[in-house]
């Protein structure tokens, strides 16, 4: 179990290495950055962080997920910086024996993230302007 | 006594920096969020903010101590 | 959108190789065969099928919930014949604006995929007894 | 008239062929199911079985002619 705020782009491949045999479903969600935003062009997006709260944090709602649905792996990252339209701001995979708790988990531990991690998003547009959400 | 507030995303534009130190009394944090909001009032338009101690989420009944670093954080908009 | 059955692994790398810049969501699930069946030991499972039927089929599945779910993109790939532990039998994957959409959509075409297509499997044990599902 | 019958999973290993041709009158395809359950009496476990007539899902009361396929399914169990 792994989470991580990074500002490298994110590696969306196959996430389990390790296989676990006993894994007979994978869940994966991946949030990415449109080129729109309130149907204006968007340039790209920043996303301003407490790293070191974030990190926590997003290990804390891994671990919550993994203990409720009885998960047996899962991995989240969230990216900060600059991420342009098309690239991947938030990545989250999971791990399960049957599919209707994977897909439960993957949810819940979205909304989360989004919910309690202290990251924020700055929207700057083809124009020029920029606006906090 | 001296604690270090950080501000961030939009509340560094309101408030024009990033990091501040101020000169206050011994405070709990919701005391110390009252004598930030006076200084920039732009803070008083979310209702709730999240706040950290030495990077912690705390309570805002905690009471502050010299050296302390205060986070001030907009509502969230991750993901 | 594209729904196939397949004897060969499936490939389950990014799936939306013409990025559409609308896509904000990508729910993706791979259905992953344990090796262990009812606590037995299994060396691999068998799929039989209507190959023409299922091809049809998981294709009508694709069709019926881009349409209900006003998803961008949908994907669906099964496996047929044999396959060993830790391989994947079954791929979707769902473009979407939004990852409410995403979620249901991708978890309503595994079920129905799982429900309609004529796709039937053999279990074969690491001790030589066999049984059909 | 000759009608070509094919046999899935279990029902493979239940009739001992995958395909399997038969000499009928002309009637319904739940009236030729009767006929081959007479035949297979093990395919009588399963309350349902889909059916198919020359690879499309059919109704069981479609009439069958000289030379179709129908293909007879155990109940799914994909993914």
């Amino acid at each position: 179990m792994k989470g991580r705020i990074q500002t490298d782009p994110i590696d969306v491949s196959y996430p389990f290495k390790d296989s676990n045999l006993n894994i007979g479903s994978i869940v994966t969600f991946r949030g990415i950055v449109r080129d729109t935003e309130s149907s204006r062009a968007l340039r790209h997006l920043f996303y301003d962080a407490d790293e070191g709260l974030a990190s926590e944090e997003i290990n804390k709602v891994l671990e919550e997920a993994v203990s409720r649905y009885k998960l047996i792996d899962a991995i989240a990252v969230h990216r900060i910086g600059v991420v342009k339209p098309g690239e991947t701001s938030l990545f989250v995979a999971v791990g399960s024996t049957h599919r209707k708790e994977g897909f439960e988990a993957c949810s819940y531990i979205v909304d989360s993230i989004k919910e309690r991690l202290p990251i924020w998003k700055k929207d700057h547009f083809v124009d020029g302007t920029e606006s906090w959400h | 006594m001296k604690v270090h507030i950080r501000y961030y995303a939009k509340y560094v534009d309101y408030t024009g920096t990033k990091i501040e130190d101020m000169e206050v009394e011994r405070m709990t944090i919701a005391e110390l969020l009252d004598v930030i909001k006076l200084k920039h009032s732009r803070l008083r338009e979310d209702k709730t903010s999240l706040v950290a101690l030495n990077s912690r989420f705390v309570n805002e009944g905690m009471i502050i101590s010299d050296g302390d670093t205060v986070s001030i954080f907009p509502p969230v908009s991750g993901g």
